[in-house]
């Protein structure tokens, strides 16, 4: 695989073409089943956020932050984890979570902020569970990829095989933190894959603003080991790019920069208006190279998949999210002393005092 | 006299302050073609082009390292930082460099630069877009801290930190930036920094506040009022230096002062005036000297009504105060 | 009982605990081979190895937030930053991060770590060697602060902190960590977050203080008790939370409390004592509130020793209490 | 000129071999009196520097950061810089002001912290002056880059033709202030130059442990402009090399990264015991690579230079540092309430209040 980058850039890697045809000879083992689930993943994660914009829209969800057009880095990527690795996203990834298996009824709850919500409320746009192994966001930019990287170090220094993974954005890299965590990565030889999708855009920054490298993936000659550079919106060369990278961590020969090039089709969340600042025809090239009817091309050029398959799956994921959109949007909403929940593990009298106090006004 | 917002009112005072200078520029995420998260810089690109509307990388620490640059070298940079919660990611270059370049090289050097952001809650922003950081630049030697309340103190505080020979934090509470409109004069006047304005006489009780917090105050006031108890509302404007002279003032009058800010009370800057007035005027207390503010929890996502003072929780302290 | 050194106590505790718990490990810059530039790690590289012992690169944030990350996983990592002045390179993540992980994350994930670092003046270090930054910390809602002043305290206090749930910033006044020698019981004991100490009794004047200035304090009370006056001492050894009982009671004991710290004054923590005696005690008191702290300026090289409070100054104070 | 390094290290360039032999095809054009100028730097900053170790050890100055052994690195970067140009220090740059044309009395009124101390005595071990266009470094390391990439932004913006370099070590190169700073520069084309000496140290921290790449001079890559390495003890390798970035920046081409590949002799600080973190052996083995003996070897192999002129050179420098040194300790100490100036531009009341105060027990 001629996926390595070191000082120059020779081309994303790809494996399946815009017209749907691949490159048989980088394409990854992957049985029917496990590409048709992830295809699922991918169009389930696509009707959720459409719903999510429009929820938003009627009042009904607080802000959201749109993930369609990079369906392909997230799934693709998510696909290569073990259930023991562990996951620190950013705010874009819901469907990171599904193709982890999170329920989307938790991630409604969460967006409804309802008694259910494992985020008690506290956190706006971002998701966590223990039992999925996935590390809620902090929204500063960049920041959850120090602790990716000290998470892979303890894992290291027990000798458990779990590797970490985190998502960010181009925008990201620009940032202190992604530099001091990946030179830290780098020096320890830290079992972590650093996942960038570069969507292009940080909010309104081009990416031609927000650095002079040519890609985000050479950038990793700056801490000693590789950069990949990806196609991000083809599901397989995601998947292998990961993957590979998740072996190499898992046999203890240290990290990976991957740069999944990929373009936000949407707002970068329901508060933005992206023609400030964008035209509408680089929007529609990029519409041309959804990932989503890429893979559909495949998978139907190979007889894995047809149009009435097609139009089945997206009818029963739009009668499930519904569903669960009603379930969630029904249940109570949380207590007004949550405010006073997980600020210590046990309450310290100055908060006890507060809450007190607090109770006199609700 | 046009009536504009708050953020237009910023928006002017940048424009009118760029058109007369040219070592103003500014500079920040999403400033330029996007006029801002907010559109406190809309249209300044347009006007002022990309060498003085500058777009930046996603990097705070060098936004504000690069600012202070800019500032050695004779300009008058207006950084932005989004949102006050992403302040944190420069403090290390505003605490320990900007704050002190003056002391730190004899006085041969300065950095009359401004740092903006859209602080407080009161939006939906949850944990990370609500904070109310000031307590910590406060407690920073070498910096100033100002935050309006009305469209026409943002302009005349703006215009003034810009002409500043020292470095201003400059939080402008987002929550009103749209909803409170005023009148504010076209054309170059400035207000001072380091002087309150007194929003509203009284003399049972003293309202000591800030931001937006001014508006809770103003109602609970009224309310006040209704029930019979007069009450003195002071918007101090300027956190550092703050205006001593009115706050002994207005607690000599009343002898009940009450803080009130959305930041958690634990080394707020509620803690700062309590302790100020404890050690000057003592002997003018008719009532203990409460602070009303945000409790010492991160800022919540859901139910920040609740968790921000509001007029209920400040009348009650009203109350407190006289019936002591 | 074996007589050691603050330094030693701390070295003591961190040795004590990595054997009792593997998942205890020590990281900073220059802790491992150089054993600290206090010396504080010394011997724990030997000991434990590099794998324990992590020498990092130069890189603050990093350092806690890669601390956070091992503490997710299941490991008590201490961080060291290498002065308390360097801690605002990881203050964004201390802040935004690492005090708010339990909150964010609606208490699925926790953050039970120390960041250690030396603080405080009086060793000639100047600007960048000397700052007393607590009360950035204390105002920061899901962080502990605790600040030691003996070596059984220091020792005592920083296993409570390794062993807490939550996150501890542990500074260590380093102009006492040799200075200052006290008998310190080998093997296992905590002294309790959140509980001070009284360390004189007296009945005219609280002197409310930690850190170094435990023992300026304790000069002046002694001298002012060659003239007669009364003075207690209480050493508050946990910042957030604080004693606010024992606070309480020498207020209503003395009528006359007295704050000292080396930080600079203005938002302070001495401002937040003064403020919460000030919304609870007023009746009791008999003098204003005063507060001996650091002045508003960068920390000096120069004549630091006129920078910090001194028993000149704190005795001063007290004759200004009781002579209100 | 074979310098400039992308993705992979070539060997460092230098022009002056250890016997003092030169590749005279990359000979910079620089006069008799010019080399021995930059020669009388050199030797001058090594015996203040040896001064400095012993007044401190004697207790009659405060902490001081030695240059010995990298001489070449900032005697030679700092000779290409013309009268516009703007110097970013860090703390152990004593020779770059010597080379800057700082007279040492300034220097040493500043370590002595007398009544005519610069810096009016209130930050140690940095120095500072506008006439001579040094900004102080601030002591936390690395925080002084993203302040010359201002600066030098400001200049382009202004059309001047200063260039800003700045000063910073191996260890800085971790901080995010390094990467936020020089992706900063990559973005905007800022006319800087950042000189980076690797003494392969911070503190105790060896370079190995400090990064996993093989060069600081690589890391450019990251920030899409070029990299130089260069042999940090040969004195004309470093002019040639800052000569060819203050060129180019002043051109309009942008930034540079120099990497100067050296070594600190003697300890971090005279607070430091190098003993605990590094053997003899190897420093004794740096110490045959000492920038000043090669660049002599170099001087008396051409004729330019004798043994003779170099005792008398060094009698004629002893006798002026030991002068100065005399009139420094006898100038006035300042005065208490110097701490509280330079605050602000003008004394607020509470300042003025805390003065009063303090006044009162001095
Ligand atoms: C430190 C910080 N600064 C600013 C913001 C405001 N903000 C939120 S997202 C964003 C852009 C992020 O861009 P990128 O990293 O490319 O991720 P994307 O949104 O494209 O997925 C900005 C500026 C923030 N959340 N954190
Ligand atoms: C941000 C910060 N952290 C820690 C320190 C303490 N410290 C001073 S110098 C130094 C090592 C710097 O190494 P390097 O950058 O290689 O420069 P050198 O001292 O070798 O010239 C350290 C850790 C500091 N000054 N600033
Ligand atoms: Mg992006
Ligand atoms: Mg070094």
């Amino acid at each position: 695989m001629q996926m390595s980058i070191v000082g120059c850039v020779m081309g994303a890697f790809q494996i399946i073409s815009l017209d749907g045809s691949a490159d048989e000879e980088h394409l990854p083992e992957l049985s029917t089943s496990q590409m048709l689930k992830m295809y699922r993943d991918m169009v389930l994660a696509r009707r959720l956020d459409s719903w999510l914009m429009r929820l938003q829209r009627m009042g009904r969800v607080a802000i959201h932050a749109p993930s369609e057009g990079q369906e392909a880095a997230m799934v693709g990527s998510a696909h290569t984890l073990e259930s023991e690795d562990w996951v620190f996203p950013s705010y874009r990834e819901i469907p990171v979570y599904i193709a982890r298996g999170v329920p989307i009824s938790e991630i409604l709850n969460r967006q409804f902020c309802n008694e259910e919500d494992p985020l008690h409320g506290h956190d706006m746009a971002v998701y966590g569970s223990r039992r999925h192994k996935i590390v809620p966001a902090p929204v500063p930019v960049g920041m959850q990829i120090p602790t990716a990287v000290g998470f892979a170090m303890a894992a290291k220094y027990r000798g458990e095989k779990a590797v970490a993974i985190t998502y960010f954005g181009d925008g990201a890299t620009s940032k202190g933190d992604f530099h001091e965590a990946l030179n830290f990565a780098g020096v320890f030889k830290a079992p972590v894959v650093f996942f960038c999708q570069n969507n292009q855009y940080a909010i309104s920054c081009p990416f031609s603003r927000q650095t002079a490298t040519k890609t985000i993936a050479e950038k990793a000659v700056a801490y000693g080991f590789e950069g990949v550079w990806v196609d991000g919106n083809d599901v397989l060369a995601c998947y292998s790019a990961t993957k590979r990278a998740i072996e190499k961590a898992r046999r203890g020969e240290g990290p990976t920069l991957i740069e999944a090039f990929t373009y936000r089709l949407g707002p970068h969340t329901t508060a933005d208006d992206p023609s400030r600042y964008r035209e509408h025809a680089e929007v529609e090239k990029w519409r041309e190279r959804d990932p989503i009817a890429r893979f559909k091309r495949f998978l139907i050029r190979r007889g894995l998949w047809s149009e009435e398959d097609d139009a089945k799956l997206h009818e029963e994921i739009e009668e499930d999210i519904k569903l669960e959109i009603e379930k969630a949007e029904r249940k109570r909403p949380l207590k007004p002393d949550v405010i006073f929940a997980d600020v210590y593990e046990s309450e310290p009298w100055h908060l006890a005092e507060e809450r007190d106090e607090f109770s006199r006004f609700i | 006299m046009a009536v504009i917002s708050l953020a237009q009112a910023i928006n002017q005072a940048l424009r009118e302050e760029m058109r007369r200078d040219d070592r103003v520029i500014v500079m920040g995420e999403d400033v330029g073609r996007r006029g801002g998260v907010f559109l406190c810089t809309e249209g300044l690109y347009e006007e002022f082009g990309p060498d003085r509307v500058i777009d930046t990388p996603l990097a705070e620490s060098a936004i504000v390292g690069v600012a202070l640059g800019m500032a050695i070298y004779g300009l008058r940079p207006v950084a932005e930082i989004q949102f006050a919660d992403f302040i944190y990611g420069g403090f290390d270059q505003i605490v320990s460099n900007i704050a002190k370049i003056r002391y730190r090289s004899g006085g041969q050097f300065s950095a009359p630069l401004v740092i903006r952001a859209p602080y407080g809650g009161g939006v939906k922003g949850g944990l990370h877009h609500s904070q109310s950081p000031e307590a910590y630049f406060i407690h920073t030697a070498g910096l100033k801290v100002v935050i309006p309340s009305t469209p026409y103190d943002a302009k005349g505080l703006l215009i003034s930190a810009i002409r500043d020979e020292d470095p201003v934090i400059f939080f402008e509470p987002k929550r009103i930036y749209r909803s409170v409109k005023g009148e504010v004069p076209e054309g170059d006047y400035t207000v001072p920094i380091g002087v309150s304005r007194l929003v509203r006489e009284g003399s049972d009780v003293s309202l000591i506040t800030y931001g937006a917090m001014v508006y809770e105050c103003e109602a609970a006031a009224e309310k006040a009022e209704k029930e019979g108890i007069s009450v003195e509302v002071l918007d101090l404007r300027s956190l550092l230096p703050f205006d001593g002279e009115a706050i002994i003032k207005t607690v000599r009058k009343t002898g009940r002062p009450i803080i009130v800010h959305e930041a958690p009370k634990i080394c707020g800057f509620g803690a700062e005036i309590a302790a100020f007035i404890a050690e000057r005027e003592i002997l003018s207390l008719q009532s203990p000297i409460i602070r009303v503010a945000g409790y010492d929890t991160p800022f919540p996502l859901v139910h920040e009504h609740l968790y921000l003072p509001n007029e209920r929780r400040i009348l009650d302290a009203i109350k407190r105060a006289v019936s002591f």
